[in-house]
């Protein structure tokens, strides 16, 4: 009986993703995409991954499905073209053949996964008492694997980089994105209004709780980037200029940190990133707080796009 | 249990080396306008000391040196490891940035008048960016950070593509963004299916637990084939030749001679080091395959070029091709292993003289670009009187890939020709022996174009820096001169040049190679016996003509999207097939 | 006592699941996007705070019953908010009323 | 057949209806979407393999829960730059076709004839 509890969100993923496979219009399939996203994390929790569903619905449903959307919204005149070019059934049947032969030889290989599985979770729990955190998936971020997450913090900033260098050069150092502006005294605005408050508190819980229970800086920083968002596209505020140098400090202002507390361990604790005894939870703490805006900041900036409009672009310019 | 890593002296550099160029793109982007590039040229100064000091404490110290991140020994934590594979290509990788770095600020200056602008921002710090995630690739010893430092190489090089923002260039960089996204969801599949199997990431853990079975066939044929299309390997390549010709010089040197080495260093050291006994003879063969299919449909397509860049992008792809030969030579059949010995080390070898060559050549075709205006290869008639000194850099960078005496490529040739007769591979001997003849046939062919004297003398369009042209000489000078890099490799391989047989060789090559040049290039230069010659070989022009269209066709039928996409799953089965055969 | 408890969660949560049953009945079976939207937000902000009401005495503790309320009346709030803006967008923008997929 | 087994198994579908529609749909877009879909199954199996290795009272390995959220953050970071890099080619060329180039053609003139 209990199988039902697995098999039926498991089958319901598996249609979502086939329909987002061969829907034929794109909107469509992104709107499928992202109820897809959020199927997910019923996936997720299923597996006891609760920090994996909250980065899932985050960042993958969330964050992700908001660019799919935006962007299919803008490609709707190439439809017409992308399906004239739709490849001859013979192509299609033998990339179904081909891709399911690859399903089934992954499925072999997941069945053949030895049965004591490897886990590392003893070596976790034994190493997690000096670093002070109680989420041993937050001490394997922050201790045993902190490389890791600043290589990633350093992933987001190159991807920031490379968003920023499409942007045309008649603008740059300009704002990023198009300028909002929805009617000050409709809806749009005044969920603008109500909505970012909470979700900033909501976002900062999620970052706190994050050292001893599901939580962390990634899921609360997408969470603030995301209400920083809708401020946006309710035309309440302007995107700040890309040129201007205390932008670029916040944004290297966390991975800056991070390193320098890293370096400082070498001096200290014997090792890059390794925290000196009795000292691993409030350094812990205290890259957590440093990284948590720029993060914040990078998504949003990510979000926003590439630079399209002038610095001096006036506040409340006519619709286009 | 096994013993856990732990720190060598001096090994504080390796993070170091990976940090110092991140710390640099950081400040750069800071700083902004022509800080960035300042901060480049003292990131690049403080990397290439870095780069040495490395290799210093490592000769020093004869063994590979270990840095265990955090304290935490693998299989919790990670460990950085640089043993003499990743030492070599690290010092390469630090002199050829040093080198475009010189040559960039040409190109990339701010121009005066402008606070900041996006170009020269941008290029140093992706330049950087490269440099950073290329030297994670040499020494990280976990896969996931692999995985990460793959991401990071991408994510730095595809900008480089569109740098110039034109509609053709982003098309190539989104072509190239989506399969090489593709080849890495490839890799981390396969690196997910070995923790589920060992419970272990660490490259020297795996080494000693992993024993061949379904699930690890499955992770290794994933993560070959990602990286392979990550490396633009045949039949993978679709969007290399676009993407490498279509971005600026300074930027094709850097995608050509060094980004196209991060995946490549991988699938040696997952073959290499972390699981030596798996791959077996047939897929060692296969991979080989692949690369003796690269180098003629490379070549022969090069020679059918109408520009200047898109040769050299092809040439590329050629040489990609050739750094997989050695993979069946250094399968030893006893062990049924893949064993370091002669092979791995012309391979290598074979690599960076590729690297230092590539990137001379790039810039010297930078520098005919501005002078002359256009790089088609028909008109470049006059080009080594008003440029000399980049042609003749272009020049040294051709003769250094196809192997003549001095340079790095003939020790490589030479050290792999060993490994070939000593296994008794002899076919891929032949391979070996071709690639060097069709690279001299196209390096032949774009000479004979260059030194013609053209019939009307326009005068120079742009007066070429010195600084860019000693850049790109000294890159070229650099892959000649690596042949003396034998002092430190077995054997009494460097003949002098005075020696019969070298001199028997060197006429031989450059006479085939005159011959396929003539036989295959697309425009022939008026050559003084132009119509005796011709009554006499057009028949047998007009039917290489035809082969050469053939292939040019081939190439253009595999690099269709859909194509690229089913030959990526083919060979992720043939490659899953081929290692479980061979137990 | 716990009986009846569980006779009461059994007894919200199966109704909640029924009004979501009828909003998605009604998201298929009504003509156009206003009367789609008038179905799925009444029934499922209805459906989902009886089903908050079902586990509200399950729940160990009073912070964690707070944060069941607060979801739903987030949910509440973002619900409502964009039926509106699709309502408008519906009404002013493309006119997709015609029944039918 | 529990909970692990099942999702593993549903990763490998996953990765299999991803990567057919990354090779057949020809809109750049749909490309995206198709390999989220292949990162979301390769995440699913991690998150299948990092349930099998629960110990302890822990729900799950810890370590491939969070290496998961790092390859999240990672695959979100490529899908907004390939969307940048698409919306910048479709504002540059209005299409979004990824076919460039003309097929070869024996536009080559007769050598023996050229050269006179």
């Amino acid at each position: 009986m209990i199988e039902v509890f697995h098999l039926v969100p498991a089958l319901l993923i598996g249609a979502l993703a086939v329909y987002t496979t061969v829907a034929r219009d794109t909107f469509a399939a992104t709107v499928g995409f992202i109820a897809y996203g959020l199927m997910l994390t019923v996936a997720w929790v299923q597996l006891h991954g609760v920090d994996v569903a909250l980065t899932e619905s985050a960042i993958g449903g969330g964050l992700t499905g908001l660019l799919l959307v935006r962007a299919s919204a803008k490609l709707r005149a190439t439809e017409a073209a992308a399906r004239a070019e739709r490849p001859r059934a013979s192509t299609r049947l033998a990339a179904a053949i081909l891709a399911a032969a690859v399903s089934a030889g992954l499925a072999i290989a997941v069945l053949a996964l030895p049965d004591p599985a490897p886990t590392l979770a003893p070596e976790v729990l034994a190493n997690m008492g000096p670093t002070g955190v109680g989420n041993p998936i937050t001490a394997v971020l922050m201790a045993f694997r902190a490389t890791d997450t600043l290589l990633e913090a350093i992933v987001l900033l190159l991807a920031l980089v490379g968003v920023w260098s499409l942007a045309p050069d008649r603008v740059w150092g300009g704002r990023p994105g198009p300028r909002y502006n929805a009617d000050p005294d409709g809806i749009l605005a005044f969920i603008a209004r109500v909505l970012p408050p909470i979700g900033i508190i909501v976002g900062i819980y999620i970052f706190w709780v994050g050292a001893d229970d599901p939580g962390g800086k990634f899921q609360g920083a997408t969470i603030v980037a995301a209400m920083w968002l809708l401020v946006l596209m309710a035309g309440l505020t302007d995107a700040p200029p890309i040129s201007r140098r205390l932008l670029r400090a916040g944004l290297v202002a966390g991975p800056v940190a991070f390193i320098a507390i890293g370096f400082a361990g070498v001096a200290t604790a014997g090792a890059f990133l390794a925290y000196p005894d009795g000292w691993s939870k409030p350094l812990i703490l205290v890259v957590e707080f440093a990284l948590m805006p720029s993060l914040a900041l990078t998504l949003g900036l990510i979000m926003a796009g590439a630079p399209e409009r002038a610095e001096a672009a006036s506040p409340r310019e006519a619709a286009p | 249990m096994t013993a856990d890593a732990v720190t060598t002296p001096g090994g504080l550099l390796l993070p170091l080396a990976v940090l110092v160029p991140f710390l640099g793109m950081i400040a750069g982007l800071v700083l902004g306008g022509r800080n960035a590039q300042r901060v480049a040229m003292v990131t690049i100064v403080a990397g290439v000391a870095i780069a040495l000091g490395i290799a210093q404490s490592m000769l020093q110290s004869g063994d590979t040196l270990v840095y265990v991140l955090g304290g935490f020994a693998p299989p919790l934590g990670i460990a950085l490891r640089a043993d003499g594979l990743s030492v070599v290509m690290m010092v390469a990788v630090a002199v050829v940035i040093g080198g475009i770095g010189v040559y960039a600020r040409g190109d990339f200056g701010t121009p005066d008048g402008v606070r900041e602008a996006r170009a020269p921002l941008m290029y140093w710090l992706l330049l950087l960016a490269v440099w950073g995630s290329l030297n994670l690739v040499f020494t990280s010893g976990d896969l996931f950070t692999l995985y990460v430092a793959l991401e990071l190489l991408t994510f730095a090089g595809v900008p480089l593509v569109c740098l110039d923002g034109k509609g053709e260039t982003l098309r190539s960089a989104l072509r190239y963004l989506l399969f090489a996204l593709a080849g890495s969801i490839f890799y981390l599949l396969g690196a997910v299916l070995v923790y589920g199997e060992w419970g272990t990431l660490d490259v020297a853990l795996l080494a000693q637990r992993v024993q061949p079975g379904p699930v690890t066939w499955a992770a290794a044929a994933l993560m070959t084939t990602g990286l392979l299309a990550k490396t633009a390997l045949f039949p993978l390549h679709l969007w290399l030749p676009p993407a490498h010709a279509g971005a600026p010089p300074a930027a094709s040197a850097v995608l050509s001679a060094l980004v196209v080495k991060g995946s490549f260093f991988i699938v040696v050291r997952l073959w290499f080091d972390a699981m030596p006994a798996l791959p077996g003879f047939a897929a060692a063969q296969l991979l080989a395959g692949l690369g003796a299919a690269a180098i003629i449909v490379g070549n022969v397509v090069a020679l059918r070029q109408e520009r200047l860049k898109l040769l050299i992008a092809y040439s590329t792809l050629a040489q990609i091709g050739y750094l997989f030969i050695m993979f069946p030579l250094a399968f030893d059949a006893g062990t049924g292993a893949f064993v370091r010995g002669e092979a791995l080390a012309g391979g290598m070898l074979q690599a960076i003289s590729h690297a230092t060559a590539k990137a001379a050549m790039f810039l010297a075709a930078g520098l005919i670009y501005a002078t002359l205006g256009h790089d088609r290869i028909a008109d470049l008639a006059g080009a080594a009187r008003r440029v000399p000194l980049s042609v003749l850099a272009f020049a040294l960078g051709g003769v250094a890939l196809t192997g003549a005496l001095p340079s790095g490529a003939y020790v490589a040739k030479k050290l792999l020709l060993g490994a070939a007769d000593a296994s008794g591979q002899w076919w891929w001997a032949l391979v070996l022996q071709a690639g060097g003849l069709f690279t001299t046939g196209y390096v032949l062919l774009v000479l004979s174009h260059a030194l013609r004297a053209s019939a009307d003398a326009p005068a120079p369009r742009v007066r070429v820096r010195r600084s860019q042209e000693a850049a790109a000489l000294a890159l070229a000078a650099c892959s000649l001169l690596l042949g003396f890099a034998d002092v430190v490799l077995p054997g009494d391989l460097v003949k002098s040049p005075l020696d019969p047989g070298e001199l028997a060789t060197l006429v031989v090559t450059v006479a085939a190679g005159a011959a396929i040049a003539l036989a295959l290039g697309r425009r022939l230069p008026a050559l003084p016996a132009g119509a005796a010659l011709a009554a006499i070989g057009s028949p047998i022009r007009r039917a290489t003509v035809a082969v050469g269209l053939l292939v040019e066709r081939l190439d253009f039928a595999l690099r269709h999207w859909h194509v690229a996409g089913l030959s990526l799953v083919v060979l992720t089965l043939l490659f899953a097939a081929a290692m479980s055969g061979a137990r | 006592m716990s009986t009846l408890v569980d006779l009461f969660s059994y007894v919200a949560i199966g109704a909640g699941a029924i009004f979501f049953l009828a909003g998605t009945v009604g998201l298929l079976r009504f003509p156009d996007t206003l009367t789609r939207l008038h179905a799925l937000t009444k029934a499922d902000n209805l459906g989902l705070g009886l089903v908050v009401l079902g586990l509200l005495p399950h729940v160990a503790g009073v912070l964690p019953a707070l944060k069941l309320i607060a979801i739903w009346l987030l949910v509440l709030l973002s619900g409502a908010d964009a039926s509106q803006l699709i309502a408008r967008a519906a009404r002013r923008g493309e006119p997709r009323s015609r029944p039918g997929p | 057949m529990n909970a692990a087994t099942v999702f593993g198994l549903l990763a490998t579908a996953l990765v299999g209806v991803g990567l057919y529609g990354f090779i057949v749909n020809p809109q750049p877009l749909r490309k995206i979407l198709a390999f989220n879909v292949i990162g979301s199954g390769v995440f699913l199996l991690f998150g299948a393999i990092a349930r099998r290795g629960a110990a302890l009272g822990l729900g799950g390995d810890p370590v491939p829960q969070a290496l998961l959220i790092t390859g999240i953050v990672v695959a979100f970071s490529a899908t907004a730059l390939a969307v940048t890099v698409l919306l910048r080619l479709f504002d540059e060329t209005g299409s979004t076709t990824l076919s460039s180039g003309v097929a070869p053609s024996a536009s080559e003139p007769d050598p023996a004839k050229a050269r006179e």
